[in-house]
């Protein structure tokens, strides 16, 4: 209970370090959220002068002394209240945010996870049959693979298996004129526009996941324990799952807490290659208009994604780890 | 948490270390060259050697290896692969083979630059806050958990939205910002468990200060985590710069890989057929970053001899 | 499995086109004052007239015409028989209503009308405009304001807010399916020119990468394709076409207020160094023209040009003539650098935003001509925002940006030139970036402004020409091409170079021009 | 025909990108049912690498290159993993060494054994329960361990719960590779008695794997000592205890005593009577006054230690303050969630007379190494006072610790741990005599040199250069006592400075130890649980138990005649092979 306790004070405290200072970044921004909206009229031809008197009327002017608006800003984040998106105006942030965020936690959610068990089963396998072609395949493999930027792997996936060979879409999470709804047409059409996007996620992140189980769990296999299963006789299944991999996937869990930012990081490159209707492009369109009011709320949301992530994890680590339980 | 009394773990930690610097003396040129012997002798790590040799040679003599001008646009645009354009041209009309090679600079120089910067940092942090007590490793505690867990790129974005125009400068303040961190924390425990080791207590009656402790006594043993940490700080600044660069979020005039990238994006080189826009700039950025990750095997050897290839107990 | 693909070449009279994009999908919001409306609002809604952009001439569509008594009058004949696509009769009360509805809500005059109305009232099938002063070119900006019906939106608490689910309008199309990935607009059957109307159901895709244009087989697409011929023309030779006629002139401006940007002669030198021709085959891959000085968009206006400029305005790199231009200004070349008076090379510092690459590349060859002079050029690239900012507070030595392209010659000379626009430094402006100042400059505005007669107004635009041949406020570079792409497999009669009644742009009104001239390909 | 049959057998270490080591160099022997076989030997001679042959558990890079290993008729060499693992059923089982860490942290004790039944499959699964239960039992734990975690047992438990899981085999050769190493020595005899109760019980064949010679021969009836992977010597114990005929088992033996004993005698240390004569006595008998301070610097005091090369002249000054300790305790704060505030210290008392050498045993765990922490300054007590002179060391702040560490020293445990490894041994000594002197440059040289001299580290120019790894244990513990002797201190707290040492370099340190001592008449808190090497070199004894002082007085007295329960059983604690030589008389 305590154990929980500090983990969430911690939790809490991160978070409002979280939101502080995603206060002042973007107020650190030159550039009014009017001039944004002109700029990004401007790229369809020259604007005439009347426009931003309206524009300016629109969108409104934040006022107060920076820590009233700070307050303010609190006040509003605990109401789950961003106003008002500068960019979709008069759409609200929360109503845009709402939209996203299903797509890119299915996405990166279901997608990390696969890669996660996957990554570790390999990992698991390589460490347990080293130096047979088995370790030499996923060790090298995931080297490389790891080292592949998202986008680029994004932007190959969509070139040879959506345009070349024309077998999934390039674009967007679902058909274009499919409503998102809870039938089996619909889904079937979503899992299908997922497959490049997950694709790429699931290839870039699964290299990490391989190397690092392999790596802790040829520590573990050093370790007394397993040599003591094995003089025991046990099965070696029994050695290599439940006593070498059941304790080197303690460290790799904490580990993959951390690298989910990561993850969540590269399925923004790969939202944007694919126009996949995620936070992650979201943020990018915020970022590019200078949409304070969205960008603040989205950088927030996959920030507390990923602390909480973070916190589930560390939470099952006290489930799976005896040790920490008391 | 550990079992009392057992004092075998920590001798085979100081055999460890033995192992990992033989002779290493005072002299700093040969504890470098001794460093680059135990990876070398790691047949993966050689290869990585290799490959960001090759890299390092390409930046550094760029202007001899590249047929023509990075920024030259006098040919015609888009060429496919011919004799006097070995990777065609782009769509502005520049050779794509002397992008390449000029694009390596950059890359070798975030990575060498912003790896530098993030380890220096790591290991001022790292080595203080493992050597702290009390309420000021707390707040150090912290400040890393957090920049541990905000995921990095929307935060570098953010961040590069903010410092716009910086050029390759901003960059690699960008990824040293967000970089730091997992250096330090690494760092920090393994500063934390030479702490609690004898030698480090001697020094205490040998009577030498804090600043003395941590940089002679501590410092010199972690060199082989150092040099990992520098070479994951690295991968990731390489990646991060093609990153940013490819979202347009820093300088599209310099010729970077991450640039060539988004200026192929750009110019749809998919759609023309040109696939070698992408798939060349995007390959060097893999083999480099794969060669960082390779020149690592041979880091983790020198740390943890357990894994050696063959080695079980 | 793909809707594109099917309603793509379906002769059902479906035209695919390429016109809004989501961010990557749609919100739903038509409300025709807003800024972030979805595109196609613009083809549901109508103006009292539709002006090609290109030529400037205007198409009566909610009116019939107008006629100016005075130079201070605007009286619009309002059309009959128009009916609100729910049924009810438009009137000239919903004129009114929409004017009356923009000066109760000033966050709503994205046209600014009413910097020019003073009052307007209905006169049985009229409505009288009576402006703020003489004001000729007025009317082309009260052409341009939709009207939207009074029953509808006499009842909207928040007309700045309110996103018109459901749009009730006038024009040929009205919203027939929509969903975040893409909508559909039908044809108006009630349409008072539904005989014009050949497109049965329009087709607006949120996602339009290139790889879809060209793959998926479009009808109309706006975009600026690297290498048209290889990738949009390829795709289908037989029917695919472009054109990119121009649609602003892009420019370097230079910041008038400060030295050297303010001596003449340092301009001039500046604009004898450049090669326009490379700079904007460079910048737009060779499908726009290099723009002369005049300030024209020519040919579209080749009717208002000003005869005696030399080579139709256009100016030729001559480095020696540079050479003389700078050493006037006192800047002299030194080996191979252009020293001033002290020594210290000449070094510039041009503002562009992040993410105009084509600007940017024509820069890029802006750069290496005025390093070949001595120049060292600088480019910044902050985001659009802080670029926008920058240039409205004249924080910058020079920037490029683009000017032109309403089509009225005032407008655009005005805009650029006239010093109400030059505030002083540091505070916002929304045009005249470059803070020019002419007395005599402003009093032509105002007799171009005041003139109704065609040749009065030729002559005072050629005057204007010659100042901006001469003193140069910006230096032109090329024009701004607008990037047309469309295919006549389904549908013939595109606006073309030969047939120019409408630019190919898909936003604002003049697309109603286009939807109204299509014909069924047979 | 014999159990287990092993000829030529060799074993040897083939580490990546480094020299071949043979570990094991062509052993033969034979084991027959029933056996109970001593294999000692110092560290690294080979014992485990042996061990690990003969179950079958060599593993890369370990191979065994050469010679055969007969179970019960069959070369398990040519067995297939598969073969093997059936094998280990009713076969050959192992204890390892570090026993404590042999139990998978994340299973329940209970799931080990279900697992090695579900492997064999010899239990059937409504017995596994009970069949668990009685295992535990045998090894002297209740059932409720099964329900719990390895985390959750000490190290005793844990160690037995590796031996009842073993013995889950119902193997017929057992393996017990040190198995007590790592415990203290109250559980350590526990266990050792555990074992030997099972294998007269079981009768297996069981081989014990032991530095301990002395263990070794108070429980086997045959032995075997290893040195350098080979067998030297094969006989029964009373044989060994008897007639060593190789020189190195001789040398191990020689280095045994009875600290209960009378007279104790260990080579190269000075024996030590009932009543030796005081060293306090001795020391003012040489010159250098205890009691009243010293002016100026006292003529040498050049003592023939037959074990030590010349001691050089005390240029300081002697011990001439005492510590004392009064009324001390310390409570470490709750560590983690559920623990317990501990008690590591409780109303301590004692004055560390200047000159004095004064013991502090206990089992371990019972406060000695707080206690020394805490004269030093390392860490501040809970309550009560400590001084030294006008210092309050209870209060020391960080800037005074240097004044204080320039008199009272350390010699820690682990000279492998003490000496950072990447500096040589003269930067360690330079360190300190820059640090606590005023000498620079060729001055501060020479002294270190003197130090080396000291210590008997010649030719010092040779050791000056030499890095850690390149010294023996041995040597290393003296550069570490050079190091404490560089600021020339008044008082030297030595924490266990041998336990880390083989037998043979053991008595080579205390000599040294000692003889500084005597020399140069500092002080020396002497920390150790193990009793013999407190009767070799200290007059004062203290006895700790969970924090407290149980018993105090002269050390012979103390160990001859012990007052208190505790003390009684530390001392019964204590193999004694010679005393249970005639149990096997033969
Ligand atoms: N993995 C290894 N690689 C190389 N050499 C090894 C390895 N393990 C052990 N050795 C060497 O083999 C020799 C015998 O080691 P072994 O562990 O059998 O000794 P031991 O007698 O059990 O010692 P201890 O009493 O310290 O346990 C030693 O010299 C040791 O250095
Ligand atoms: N830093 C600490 N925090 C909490 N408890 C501690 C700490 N250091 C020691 N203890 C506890 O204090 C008690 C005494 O420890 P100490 O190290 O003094 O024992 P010891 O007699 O030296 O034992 P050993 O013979 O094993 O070295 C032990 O129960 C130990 O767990
Ligand atoms: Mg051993
Ligand atoms: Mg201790």
């Amino acid at each position: 209970m305590r154990y929980l306790l500090g983990k969430v004070g911690l939790l809490l405290l991160t978070l409002w370090a979280a939101v502080t200072l995603n206060f002042l970044l973007p107020r650190l921004m030159p550039g009014s959220p009017a001039d944004a909206a002109i700029a990004k009229l401007a790229q369809n031809g020259p604007v005439s002068p009347s426009t931003r008197a309206a524009i300016e009327a629109q969108l409104g002017v934040p006022t107060g002394s920076a820590w009233d608006q700070y307050l303010q800003y609190l006040n509003n984040v605990v109401r789950f209240d961003f106003g008002v998106s500068y960019t979709f105006f008069p759409q609200s942030v929360a109503s845009l945010v709402g939209t996203a965020l299903p797509w890119t936690l299915v996405l990166v959610g279901f997608v990390t996870i696969v890669a996660f068990v996957c990554g570790t089963l390999l990992g698991v396998l390589a460490a347990w049959k080293r130096g047979t072609w088995l370790d030499t395949l996923p060790t090298v493999g995931g080297t490389f693979a790891s080292a592949f930027p998202y986008f680029w792997t994004a932007l190959l996936l969509l070139f040879f298996l959506g345009y070349v060979a024309g077998w999934f879409p390039t674009s967007g999470a679902y058909g274009s004129a499919a409503t998102p709804e809870f039938t089996g047409t619909f889904l079937l059409d979503a899992l299908y526009h997922s497959i490049l996007p997950a694709t790429t996620i699931l290839i870039t992140s699964l290299g990490g996941w391989i190397l690092g189980m392999r790596s802790t769990m040829i520590n573990t296999l050093g370790d007394d324990y397993v040599t003591f299963a094995e003089a025991n006789g046990l099965h070696p299944g029994t050695v290599a799952i439940r006593y070498a991999a059941r304790n080197a996937i303690l460290p790799n869990l904490t580990s993959f807490g951390l690298a989910l930012g990561g993850v969540v990081g590269g399925s923004l490159l790969v939202e944007r290659v694919f126009s996949y209707p995620g936070v992650g492009y979201l943020l990018y369109t915020a970022v590019v208009n200078q949409d304070f009011p969205l960008m603040q709320a989205l950088f927030l949301i996959i920030t507390i994604s990923v602390l909480l992530a973070n916190f589930i994890v560390d939470i099952l680590y006290g489930i799976l780890d005896p040790r920490t339980r008391r | 948490m550990t079992p009392t009394g057992t004092t075998r773990p920590a001798t085979s930690a100081v055999k460890t270390i033995s192992r990992g610097h033989h002779d290493a003396g005072a002299n700093p040129l040969r504890v470098i060259l001794r460093a680059f012997l135990t990876i070398w002798s790691v047949p993966k790590a050689r290869i990585g050697v290799a490959l960001l040799g090759v890299f390092v040679l390409l930046a550094v003599f760029a202007p001899v290896l590249a047929p023509y001008g990075a920024t030259d646009n006098s040919f015609d645009r888009s060429e496919d692969m011919s004799a006097a354009h070995w990777l065609g041209t782009t769509a502005a009309g520049q050779d794509v083979l002397s992008q390449i090679i000029y694009g390596a600079r950059v890359s070798v120089f975030v990575g060498f630059v912003a790896g530098l910067l993030s380890t220096i940092i790591a290991v001022l942090i790292g080595l203080s806050w493992g050597y702290l007590r009390g309420l000021a490793g707390d707040v150090i505690n912290f400040i890393v958990n957090l920049f541990l867990v905000i995921p990095a790129l929307p935060l570098m974005i953010v961040i590069a939205a903010y410092l716009q125009n910086g050029g390759i400068g901003m960059i690699v303040l960008v990824v040293v910002i967000t970089g730091w961190a997992w250096g330090a924390r690494v760092l920090r425990s393994q500063t934390q468990s030479l702490r609690s080791r004898d030698f480090v207590t001697a020094a205490v009656f040998s009577g030498e200060s804090p600043a003395r402790i941590v940089f002679r006594e501590i410092l010199p043993n972690m060199t082989s985590l150092i040099v990992g940490s520098f070479f994951g700080a690295s991968t990731a600044a390489i990646l991060a710069e093609a990153g940013l660069e490819f979202l347009g979020l820093g300088d599209s005039t310099t010729v970077s890989w991450g640039t060539m990238l988004f200026w192929a994006q750009n110019s749809n080189a998919l759609l023309t057929g040109q696939w070698v826009l992408l798939f060349a700039p995007g390959l060097c950025i893999s083999l480099l970053a794969t060669s960082m990750s390779l020149i690592n095997f041979g880091v983790d050897g020198l740390s943890n001899p357990r894994l050696r290839e063959g080695a079980q107990r | 499995m793909n809707v594109n693909k099917q309603s793509a070449g379906s002769s059902d009279g479906s035209l695919l086109v390429a016109a809004d994009n989501g961010s990557p999908t749609f919100e739903k919001n038509f409300n025709p004052f807003s800024t972030s409306k979805r595109v196609a609002t613009t083809y549901m809604y109508e103006p009292l007239e539709v002006t090609n952009t290109l030529d400037g001439k205007a198409t009566p569509f909610l009116a019939t015409g107008n006629t100016l008594p005075d130079a201070r009058t605007v009286v619009y004949d309002i059309r009959k028989n128009v009916t609100w696509s729910d049924g009810e009769a438009f009137t000239p009360a919903d004129v009114a209503f929409t004017f009356n509805l923009v000066k109760a809500t000033p966050a709503l005059d994205t046209w600014g009308v009413w910097q020019h109305i003073e009052s307007l009232e209905v006169v049985g099938d009229t409505v009288v405009f009576h402006l703020q002063a003489d004001d000729v070119p007025a009317a082309s900006i009260i052409d341009q304001q939709l009207i939207v019906p009074e029953h509808i939106w006499k009842d909207v608490k928040d007309p700045v807010t309110w996103k018109n689910e459901k749009p009730v309008s006038t024009g040929p199309f009205v919203l027939d399916t929509f969903t975040a990935n893409q909508y559909t607009l039908k044809k108006n059957q009630d349409y008072w020119q539904a005989d014009k109307v050949a497109v049965e159901r329009l087709v607006l895709p949120a996602a339009n990468s290139q790889l879809d244009v060209v793959k998926n087989g479009y009808d109309w697409a706006y975009a600026f394709m690297t290498d048209v011929e290889g990738t949009w023309v390829a795709a289908d030779k037989q029917h695919n076409k472009y054109w990119f006629p121009p649609g602003g002139t892009v420019t370097l401006s230079p910041n008038l207020t400060k030295a050297p940007y303010n001596d003449v002669n340092f301009r001039q030198g500046l604009s004898l160094a450049l090669d326009r021709d490379k700079i904007a085959k460079d910048a737009e891959q060779g499908y726009v023209e290099a723009a002369g000085q005049s300030g024209l968009l020519l040919p579209n206006q080749e009717a208002w040009l000003n005869p005696d400029l030399p080579e139709r305005g256009a100016v030729v790199q001559n480095e020696t003539a540079a050479l003389a231009a700078f050493a006037k200004a006192g800047y002299t070349r030194q080996g191979d650098k252009l020293v001033d008076a002290s020594g210290t090379q000449l070094s510039i510092n041009i503002l562009t935003a992040n993410g105009y690459t084509d600007w940017l590349q024509g820069l890029q060859t802006v750069q290496s001509q005025l390093g070949k002079v001595g120049i060292d050029v600088k480019l910044s690239q902050p985001q659009p925002a802080a670029y926008t900012e920058a240039l409205s507070k004249g924080d910058f030595d020079m920037a490029m940006n683009s000017f032109g392209g309403t089509g009225s010659v005032f407008q655009d000379m005005n805009t650029l030139l006239n010093s109400q626009f030059a505030t002083p430094i540091g505070t916002g402006t929304t045009g005249n970036y470059g803070r020019f100042n002419d007395p005599k400059v402003d009093a032509l505005l105002g007799q171009l402004k005041a003139s109704t007669d065609e040749a009065d107004q030729k002559a005072i635009s050629a005057q204007l020409q010659t100042v901006l041949y001469e003193q140069l406020p910006v230096i032109s570079l090329f024009y701004g091409g607008l990037w047309g792409l469309s295919s006549d497999k389904n549908f013939t009669n595109w606006p073309s170079e030969d047939n120019a009644y409408a630019p190919p742009n898909t936003w604002n009104s003049t697309p109603l021009l286009i939807l109204t001239n299509l014909k069924k390909a047979s | 025909m014999s159990l287990v049959s092993v000829q030529g057998l060799s074993v040897v270490y083939e580490p990546n990108g480094a020299e071949p080591v043979p570990a094991v160099k062509a052993v033969s022997f034979d084991l027959d049912q029933g056996d109970f076989v001593g294999l000692v030997g110092e560290s690294g001679s080979g014992k485990s690498t042996l061990g690990f042959a003969l179950t079958g558990l060599s593993r890369p890079p370990a191979r065994v290159c050469a010679g055969s290993i007969i179970f019960d008729g069959v070369d398990i060499a040519g067995l297939t993993p598969s073969q093997l693992r059936v094998q280990r059923h009713g076969g050959f089982a192992m204890v390892l060494q570090s026993g404590m860490n042999a139990l998978n942290p994340v299973r329940s004790i209970r799931n080990h054994f279900f697992d090695i039944f579900a492997a064999h499959g010899h239990v059937a699964g409504r017995d596994r329960e009970a069949r668990a239960a009685e295992l535990v039992g045998k090894v002297e734990l209740p059932a409720s361990v099964l329900d719990r975690f390895s985390g959750e047992l000490s190290g005793g438990m844990r160690q037995r719960v590796s031996i009842a899981l073993a013995l889950s085999l119902e193997p017929r050769l057992m393996v017990f590779d040190e198995p007590t190493t790592a415990l203290d020595v109250l559980v350590q005899h526990a266990v050792m008695d555990t074992i030997r109760e099972l294998q007269k019980a079981e009768r297996f064949t069981a081989v014990l794997i032991s530095h301990d010679l002395g263990m070794v021969l108070e429980v086997t009836e045959r032995v075997m000592v290893m040195h350098d992977g080979l067998i030297v010597e094969d006989a029964t114990a009373a044989e060994i205890l008897a007639a060593p005929r190789h020189p190195y088992t001789r040398m191990l033996l020689s280095h045994y005593g009875d600290p209960r004993a009378a007279v104790v005698e260990v080579p190269g240390l000075a024996s030590r009577g009932t009543e030796r004569a005081t060293n306090v006595a001795q020391a003012v008998a040489g010159g250098a006054p205890v009691v009243e301070p010293v002016v100026e610097p006292v003529e040498p005091v050049v003592e023939p230690v037959e074990t030590t090369p010349t001691v050089r002249r005390r240029e300081g000054r002697a011990a001439r303050e005492a510590i004392v300790v009064s009324g001390v305790s310390k409570v470490y704060p709750r560590h983690s969630r559920r623990d317990q505030p501990v008690t590591a210290v409780n109303d301590v008392s004692f004055t560390l007379e200047p000159g004095a050498s004064m013991a502090l045993v206990g089992a371990s765990g019972s406060g000695k190494s707080t206690i020394a922490k805490l004269i030093t300054g390392v860490e501040h007590p809970t309550s009560g006072t400590i001084t030294f002179g006008d210092l309050r060391i209870d209060t020391i702040r960080r800037r005074q610790l240097k004044r204080l560490h320039t008199e009272v020293q350390m010699v820690f445990q682990d000279p492998y741990a003490a000496l950072n490894p990447l500096h040589t041994v003269e930067y360690a000594l330079t360190r300190p005599v820059l640090n606590y002197s005023s000498l620079r440059g060729r001055d501060a040289r020479r002294r270190v040199l003197e130090l080396l001299e000291t210590v008997g580290l010649t030719p010092v120019e040779q050791f000056a250069a030499r890095l850690p790894h390149q010294l023996s244990g041995g040597q290393r513990q003296r550069v570490v006592i050079a190091r404490a002797l560089a600021s020339d201190p008044q008082v030297i707290v030595a924490d266990e400075p041998v336990s880390m040492l083989d037998v043979s370099l053991r008595a080579g340190v205390l000599a040294l130890l000692d003889s500084l001592r005597e020399t140069w008449g500092v002080s020396m808190l002497y920390i150790t649980h193990d009793l013999l090497s407190a009767r070799l070199v200290t007059d004062q004894i203290m006895v700790l138990n969970q924090g407290s002082v149980v018993e105090e007085g002269r050390t012979a007295t103390v160990l001859q005649n012990p007052q208190d329960d505790y003390t009684i059983r530390l001392l019964d604690a204590i193999p004694a092979p010679r005393s249970s030589a005639p149990r096997n008389p033969s």
